[in-house]
């Protein structure tokens, strides 16, 4: 098999952020001789440039489709391993972005000086270059080694300050992930033995032509399947090592867990849901349901009494992920995608807001952000409408009609019962993001929170702010990305 | 495309905008003027485009030997605006104002232009004028918004609007004694009304399942006429997330609390115009969309109507707070609201039409009433205020009684006409109704207004008259303001004015 | 030889490494453990592979996949479960618990 | 300075009705449509005026008594002029209003504006407990006959097709319609005119000053019903059942009356009664359903609004002197014998009204009461038994009018033969009776603009007995005049033995008010405390219990989060089979 022009183009973006990937690890290692602020600009601005090749080449390229690695099946068209095509593009606009603002966020004087600049950033495009890989891949195998390749950097970054509270987390994370990998692979196995092959295209041909006798054997590989990428989402009642891994990673790898990790493993659940394990119709979707249902419960209620920022925003996103598997479960790649990009977006802004007030208040409490529209008023207005967007009512347009469409979504399928439990936790969402924005505009403030803002978090921020409001104002674009 | 009706949106929200941006010190001083002067500007608007809709040669002519046979609420549009906003969603931008909406978006210029007004000299002891002045031309956006809204998703997203402004606006200035009560008030509000307002998209969307449509002028001249399976579902859903919002007994129970503890200008805004909101869905939305379904479940919007009248009139008689007294009336007084939507007759839903109206205007009156009165003894409690306000204040005391009047229906008042069409409604409903029934409502809901009667007595009873040496007056209680007479003053007159001569309003609605 | 034998085998060793994550305390034992359900998993391939003998040794192919993701894994498992000795100067992964939800509520008031 | 503008306008506007009737007295009837609108097709709502010999009797006898009235306020009252000038013209509009209206529901704003202002007037006195509750009294029961009304109003209008009082035609409407129409009517004119079961609020309504009393609970407001009924005559004479009911009601509520005037121990309140019971007298004439029945019932309003009025102005003017109407207070003054001395005028008047009341030959009341005994009687002898009824109450009425006139009159105004100075019926229970010499000296009658109207309405309560031209049935007067001596011997024979026997029932007025107080106040008292704790308990806790929930799976969570990787790891076992096993029992 030899690779074509399609081949290389396909895989053009994993293969710059990998090829960015090794080029800033051996800038550090080989390049000790700068300032310290130097390398870090040098290194921001490569692990930058890699990422906004990849975002240029999908905006030449959003329109075309193509398959690579293909073989020509037996029967049935091409079985391929890796495909561009708009899907992608919209899930590669999300991660990129997401990326790109996580590197916004870990720009100079912003990342805790403890962690080392040449690894964050080379673990950071690793894992880029596995969601991408994720996102596009239409194999089991390619699924599991890219999924591989997205988690393992991302529990290094956890425990990339090398102390107690990270190495914790780290365990935490490194020990979910890795009993959701072998149930995930069990999973495949089975589901090998009993399609007889791994191509996504071919085990949707062959799946509903399977001996009944098998059928309870599929049901379950599929399961194993979906559970193996409900840990990697962080579904409820996989959720557990969430919470406390955002709480004991840096504040940025939080948000690169929340922003990047979580939407490479949103992605690759997309993808298998809708072109492989689980046919519209298959009893697989039901149980996606039912975890999208018990995700967004558990995670607004369990957000509904905590007292750390962190922590809420970890349990919130938890919450949101029970949303975006609504439109998941019924096959709305649409929906799910515009849903998740504006999910990006704002939780980008959120954590961008809590970094900013976490360095000067280490404590992190919500109390800390008492009387900030009057005291901060850009940050506190910003932070106000990311939490608006994720609550989702107006003004925060962005999150309304993500919501919208996904409520659709599922209406559409004719799943009632989801739809009800969306509604109630609209609800119990609003009243989670109230007790945050009640603080921030909690007057007077004993000792309001008011420093001089780093510039690149100003830049982040208001980017994100701005991206925001222009979703809220032309929501079209959210759907837009995967036509 | 029509700008003033885009303008009457957009400028209350810009200038929210504007007066956030000013500095906290000089938007503090500024802030109620520039309020006053941007929601005048707003209210000459609305009555401009009110006099642009029913000019002699305007779009709605109407005569009395020409009526046009219309479906109740089908949407006449005016002032247009229909954009595609979302097309992937089929969402569009479509505005427009029709002799039903008109009306109530007058109203909310007004009532929101007399907060402002009655803020240049009165301000909640919380302070923060800037803010609050922003939140009400926010709220104001909202309301007018969803009157105007011509798309189903538009109407959801502008009721939306209000939820966190008016939250804020409990919270921030809400009760001074009572911080928790007053955050557990607007908590239990705002989500309250957004669990509704999710039921009610999920209605919305069934909706466009069945019909392939959000457009309400669309949907208004094609209804969805069977009735059964998901169109009764999307009319239930619907009619539940409107019911939060009237509120409909027994989702009523966050109005009571909201009220209590929203500051003077919230509780007149929230009883004025945000009641409204639910009413004139049920007529813009439920009724002409889903006629047939809306026959199957008017019955029990009727029959809970009725007991939100006869359920809220005696809570209020057992109540010792002047302001959750007038907000429980407010329960009262919108069950009769619903049963005029329920009987599905012309009268009824003139009567509903013109109820909202007329509750608006003395409501707010009340709410304002009751603020002058818990500002000056810095006390809601009747027992703590003590009685005989006559000798006292004689002039709030005097304006209180006209306006419990007002509000019990007393004929030659504005309350009068609205209730009376109602049962004059419910008398004889429409086709599709099980006329017994509504004759049960209509003799309850009568009784009901001799409770509603009853209650208001005893408010006058026992805060007005009484025993002058026993409550002797307090140093500080000064009666009627300038200020508040001036903001007061056009709710007084209105409420006269459309209690003799009600054909103001009347001669706009006409429905088959 | 059936495939039922080695798939049986195969689910044994998954529910021993199931076992030995949900019980014992050891890190290092947890490591181990997931290795068992990797290796059940390869059995599982290389069992299928060999009885569906599709040409392409998809099954086998997957297990050599599986083998260095397992490599992998334990690699970066080691390092971080050093990094644990290190903060705590034990290995027991039930005991690190810093990062629990505090029990008390740190707030004044709602 | 507002209190006298008020007063210009209050006696200016009275002036301007009797002006206007004086216009309108023989003029064509007409009627005039203005500004009205559709409330749906069928539905038109419009306000109208009229004009007949109807509109124009009721304009005369509300113009004459409110311009009495508004003159002898200017004496009579001494705080708050201006708001109660005021709500005595819009009283006064309102009534006129009822009276020209040609619209149900023009009708209905004047006919509640009426009511409304008869609350504020008597919450006048609003530092007085009594005044406070016979307020709030008179407006819940005449609300409760409004919302008959209004229903009667439908009623009769969708089954007419009209609003409109003068397109209403009984041949339009179908029978049951009609009928229950009418008897809707009737229950808003039960309330207004304080008949029987709703008579109780209108003695309670005393505390208000005394020339309310006289305007709106004896002469105009109370009087309304009988105007509408009058008004609409054709649609009750053509509706059976209803003026039989009619009948009964007004036979019973004159005797009812009656009988707790001759125990009521307060000028007022024995007045109040009285109006109650002439009032009935009056339904009665118009029960009859004929048109000599209704003229009589409307000469007898007309002559009740002069003597009624009268002898409550009166009564004012011994309220305004002495401070009390109760005969316990008046008799500490009479006892000495200076009450009758110290203010002629009222003696005189009082004594004219009272006559007029009583039947004396000659006198107003004489002549309007034969005239109904006359119609009933003819009605009788057609074969009606409601006509026998009715004369035989009517009859039995006049007799016991008799008894409490003379009672009242003796009691307050004469000494005692029998007694000689010494304690009496009434003085029995007065503590203060012995002990207290009351302060005779400042007692006179009230100033000029008082008396004035007293003499004018006594000349009218003389003299308008003659103003339908004398046609005296002699038989009927002689009976009738014989029958008011009957009661007035029993009265004057107590008197002189310094007897007042008062039963128990009649005093406590057959304790309709208590079981009133049992049967409604009580029970509503408690289901609003049901409502409110249903609300708070069951509704709001419900609500507060979604949210405890919430908190509480909150925190559960929480507690879950044990810090343990373990546990989570065994959750999420636990949750794949768990997960398996429900999405196979939802998917089969």
């Amino acid at each position: 098999m030899t690779m074509t022009w399609t081949d290389w183009q396909a895989i053009a973006v994993p293969l710059v952020l990998a090829l960015g990937a090794i080029t800033v690890l051996l800038a550090d290692a080989l390049w000790r001789t700068g300032s310290k602020q130097v390398r870090h600009t040098v290194i921001t601005l490569i692990t930058g440039a890699a990422i906004l090749f990849g975002l240029a080449f999908i905006a030449v390229q959003r329109n075309s489709v193509k398959p690579a690695f293909c073989r020509p099946a037996v029967e049935g068209p091409a079985q391929c391993s890796l495909v561009f095509e708009p899907l992608t593009v919209g899930l590669w606009a999300v991660l990129l972005i997401g990326g790109l603002g996580v590197v916004g966020l870990s720009a100079y004087r912003l990342l805790d000086v403890d962690i080392p600049v040449g690894e964050y950033h080379f673990l950071l495009l690793s894992a880029l270059t596995g969601a991408t890989v994720l996102a596009g891949a239409r194999d089991l195998a390619t699924v599991v080694i890219a999924l591989e390749v997205v988690s393992l950097p991302s529990f290094a970054m956890v425990a990339l300050r090398r102390d107690r509270r990270g190495s914790e987390g780290a365990l935490k994370a490194f020990l979910v992930s890795v009993l959701s990998t072998a149930v995930m692979l069990f999973g495949i196995s089975y589901l090998y033995g009993v399609t007889g092959s791994l191509y996504l295209q071919t085990i949707v041909t062959r799946l509903p032509a399977i001996d009944p006798d098998l059928r309870r054997v599929a049901f379950a590989a599929g399961l194993f399947v979906i559970v193996g990428f409900g840990f990697k989402i962080a579904a409820v009642p996989f959720h557990g090592w969430l919470p406390d891994t955002y709480a004991g990673a840096p504040v940025e790898v939080a948000a690169f867990l929340a922003v990047v990790s979580k939407s490479a493993g949103v992605g690759g659940l997309l993808v298998l849901v809708t072109f492989g394990v689980a046919p519209s119709g298959s009893s697989l979707r039901t149980v996606v349901c039912i975890l999208a249902a018990l995700t967004m419960t558990v995670g607004n209620l369990a957000a509904l009494r905590q007292a750390e920022a962190v922590r809420l925003l970890a349990w919130s996103s938890i919450g949101q992920v029970g949303f975006l598997l609504a439109p998941l479960a019924v096959g709305d790649a649409q929906a799910a995608v515009g849903y998740l990009a504006a999910y990006v977006v704002v939780t980008l802004g959120a954590f961008g807001a809590v970094a900013v007030v976490q360095r000067h208040r280490p404590a992190g409490l919500l109390t800390d952000y008492r009387g900030m529209v009057r005291s901060e008023p850009g940050l506190g207005v910003a932070l106000v409408f990311f939490l608006v967007v994720l609550a989702g009512l107006p003004p925060g347009l962005a999150g309304l009609f993500t919501k919208f469409a996904a409520f659709q979504a599922v209406l559409d399928a004719h799943i009632g019962w989801l739809a009800a439990v969306m509604a109630v936790n609209v609800m119990i969402g609003l009243a989670v993001y109230l007790r945050w924005i009640a603080e921030l505009f909690r007057l007077p403030a004993d000792d309001p929170f008011s420093v001089d803002i780093e510039n690149p978090a100003v830049a982040v921020i208001s980017t994100c702010a701005g991206a925001a409001v222009v979703l809220s104002i032309l929501p079209s674009t959210l759907f837009a990305l995967v036509t | 495309m029509s700008w003033l009706l885009i303008a009457l949106l957009a400028v209350p929200a810009l200038t929210a905008a504007l007066l956030w941006a000013l500095p906290a010190g000089t938007g503090e001083r500024v802030a109620a003027i520039v309020g006053s002067v941007i929601s005048g500007l707003v209210l000459i608007g609305s009555g401009v485009l009110w006099w642009k809709l029913v000019r002699p040669d305007g779009p709605s002519v109407l005569t009395a030997g020409d009526l046009p046979r219309t479906l109740p609420g089908k949407v006449h549009g005016y002032a247009e605006t229909d954009v595609s906003w979302i097309p992937s969603l089929d969402v569009r931008f479509h505005l427009g104002i029709d002799t039903i909406s008109m009306p109530l978006i007058a109203l909310t210029a007004l009532l929101v232009f007399l907060c402002c007004l009655y803020s240049l000299r009165i301000t909640p002891r919380a302070g923060r004028m800037r803010s609050l002045i922003a939140l009400l031309l926010v709220i104001e956006t909202g309301v007018i918004g969803t009157f105007s809204a011509l798309d189903l998703v538009l109407f959801f997203l502008f009721f939306e609007v209000v939820l966190i402004p008016m939250w804020l606006v409990i919270d921030i200035w809400g009760d001074d004694h009572d911080r928790a009560g007053r955050r557990r008030a607007a908590t239990t509000f705002v989500l309250m009304t957004v669990l509704g307002s999710a039921l009610m998209l999920l209605g919305f969307l069934l909706v466009h399942r069945l019909t392939g449509s959000f457009d309400i002028e669309y949907l208004s001249s094609h209804p969805w006429r069977s009735s059964g399976g998901t169109g009764l579902k999307a009319a239930l859903l619907i009619a539940v997330g409107l019911a939060v919002k009237m509120p409909l007994w027994p989702l009523h129970i966050w109005l009571p609390d909201a009220h209590a503890k929203a500051p003077t200008v919230g509780s007149v805004l929230l009883a004025g115009v945000l009641l409204k909101l639910g009413s004139y869905g049920m007529i813009r939305i439920l009724l002409p969309v889903l006629p047939g379904d809306s026959a199957t479940i008017a019955p029990y919007l009727g029959g809970l109507s009725t007991v939100a009248i006869i359920a809220g009139s005696l809570a209020c008689l057992a109540q010792t707070d002047v302001k959750r007294l007038i907000a429980y009336s407010s329960v009262g007084h919108m069950g009769f609201i619903g049963l005029g939507i329920a009987t599905m007759s012309p009268e009824g839903l003139t009567g509903a039409l013109f109820a909202n109206i007329a509750h608006g205007i003395i409501t707010g009156l009340l709410f304002f009433l009751a603020g002058a009165i818990k500002d000056r003894h810095d006390t809601s409690d009747l027992r703590a205020i003590g009685r005989a306000l006559y000798a006292r204040l004689p002039r709030i005391g005097g304006l209180l009684t006209f306006a419990c009047l007002a509000s019990l229906g007393l004929p030659g008042l504005a309350g009068f006409w609205g209730e009376m069409l109602v049962l004059l409604g419910a008398y004889h409903p429409g086709n599709l109704l099980p006329r017994t029934t509504f004759l049960v409502f209509m003799v309850v809901a009568g009784i009901g207004t001799v409770l509603t009667a009853a209650y208001f007595l005893r408010l006058v009873r026992n805060l007005c008259q009484g025993d002058p040496a026993e409550y002797p007056a307090a140093a500080f209680a000064v009666d009627l303001s300038r200020i508040e007479l001036i903001a007061w003053a056009p709710l007084i007159v209105l409420t006269v004015f459309l209690g003799l001569w009600p054909w103001f309003l009347l001669q706009y609605w006409t429905f088959l | 030889m059936p495939l039922i034998l080695p798939l049986l085998l195969a689910v044994l060793l998954f529910c021993l490494g199931v076992y030995g994550v949900l019980a014992r305390r050891n890190a290092i034992t947890i490591l181990m453990s997931f290795e068992l359900m990797l290796n059940a998993v390869n059995l599982n391939l290389v069992a299928f592979d060999a009885w569906r003998l599709d040409g392409l040794a998809t099954g086998q192919t997957l297990a050599v996949f599986v083998i260095t993701l397992a490599a992998a894994e334990i690699g970066l498992g080691l390092a971080i479960v050093l990094l644990l000795f290190r903060g705590h100067g034990h290995v027991d992964a039930d005991t690190a618990r810093d990062l629990r939800e505090q029990p008390e509520l740190q707030e004044n008031e709602l | 300075m507002i209190a006298t503008a008020w007063r210009v306008i209050g006696v200016g506007f009275s002036l301007l009705v009797i002006l206007t009737a004086a216009l309108l007295h023989g003029v064509d009837p007409q009627q005039a449509d203005f500004a009205g609108s559709y409330a749906g097709i069928h539905t038109y709502i419009s306000f109208g005026v009229r004009t007949d010999d109807l509109t124009v009797l009721m304009l005369a006898v509300v113009g004459v008594v409110s311009a009495c009235v508004q003159v002898y306020s200017i004496g009579y009252l001494e705080k708050r002029v201006a708001s109660y000038t005021a709500l005595v013209t819009l009283f006064t509009a309102a009534m006129v209003t009822v009276v020209v209206s040609d619209s149900l529901f023009l009708l209905l704003i004047g006919w509640e504006v009426m009511g409304a202002c008869s609350y504020l007037l008597i919450g006048h006195y609003w530092e007085r407990q009594d005044a406070r509750a016979g307020a709030m009294k008179a407006f819940l029961m005449t609300r409760l006959g409004d919302v008959g009304f209004l229903f009667g109003i439908f009623v009769l209008g969708v089954a007419g097709d009209t609003f409109r009082i003068s397109d209403l035609h009984a041949d339009q409407m179908s029978s049951p319609a009609l009928t229950a129409g009418t008897l809707l009517l009737l229950v808003g004119v039960v309330g207004k005119s304080a008949q029987v079961p709703l008579q109780t609020w209108l003695p309670d309504a005393m505390p208000g000053p005394s020339p309310v009393s006289a305007l709106i609970h004896a002469a105009t407001m109370v009087a309304a019903g009988v105007f509408v009924i009058a008004r609409l005559f054709d649609l009750f004479t053509a509706a059976d059942a209803t003026l039989t009911v009619l009948a009964i009601v007004a036979c019973v509520t004159m005797v009812f009356a009656a009988l707790c005037a001759m125990a009521a121990v307060e000028v007022k309140r024995v007045l109040a009664w009285s109006t109650v019971s002439q009032l009935a007298i009056m339904f009665a004439g118009l029960s009859l359903g004929t048109r000599d029945g209704r003229h009589a019932a409307l000469f007898h309003l007309l002559t009740h609004a002069a003597f009624k009025g009268l002898l409550f102005l009166c009564a004012g003017v011994l309220l305004h002197q002495v401070g009390s109407a109760a005969f316990v207070v008046l008799r500490r003054y009479t006892r000495r014998g200076v009450l009758r001395k110290a203010m002629p005028v009222t003696f005189v008047t009082m004594t004219i009204g009272l006559g007029a009341l009583a039947g004396v030959p000659g006198l107003a009341g004489f002549f309007s009461k034969d005239s109904v005994v006359e119609a009933a009687w003819d009605h009788a002898r057609d074969g009606s038994t409601v006509g026998w009824v009715v004369l035989v109450s009517v009859c039995l009425t006049a007799v016991m009018t008799a008894f409490y006139c003379v009672r009242l009159w003796l009691w307050v105004f004469f000494r005692t033969p029998a007694l000689a100075g010494a304690l009496g019926a009434f003085e029995a229970d007065d503590p203060m009776a012995d002990l207290e010499d009351p302060d005779t000296s400042k007692l006179h009658d009230g100033s000029w603009l008082m008396l004035a109207p007293l003499i004018l309405l006594a000349i009218a309560a003389a003299g308008l007995g003659y103003a339908d031209g004398v046609h005296i049935d002699w038989p009927i007067a002689l009976v009738t005049t014989v029958l008011a001596l009957f009661g007035a011997l029993p009265a004057y024979s107590l008197w002189q033995r310094g007897a007042d026997p008062r039963p128990v029932l009649l005093e406590r007025e057959f304790g309709v008010d208590s079981a009133y107080q049992r049967l409604f106040v009580v029970p509503v008292q408690w289901f609003a405390k049901l409502a409110v704790g249903g609300d708070r308990d069951v509704i709001g806790g419900y609500v507060r219990a979604a949210g405890k929930a919430g908190t509480l799976a909150s925190e559960g969570f929480r507690r879950l989060q044990t810090g343990n990787v373990q546990t989570y790891l065994t959750a999420a076992v636990v949750g794949v089979v768990a997960l398996a096993i429900l999405a196979g029992v939802i998917g089969s």
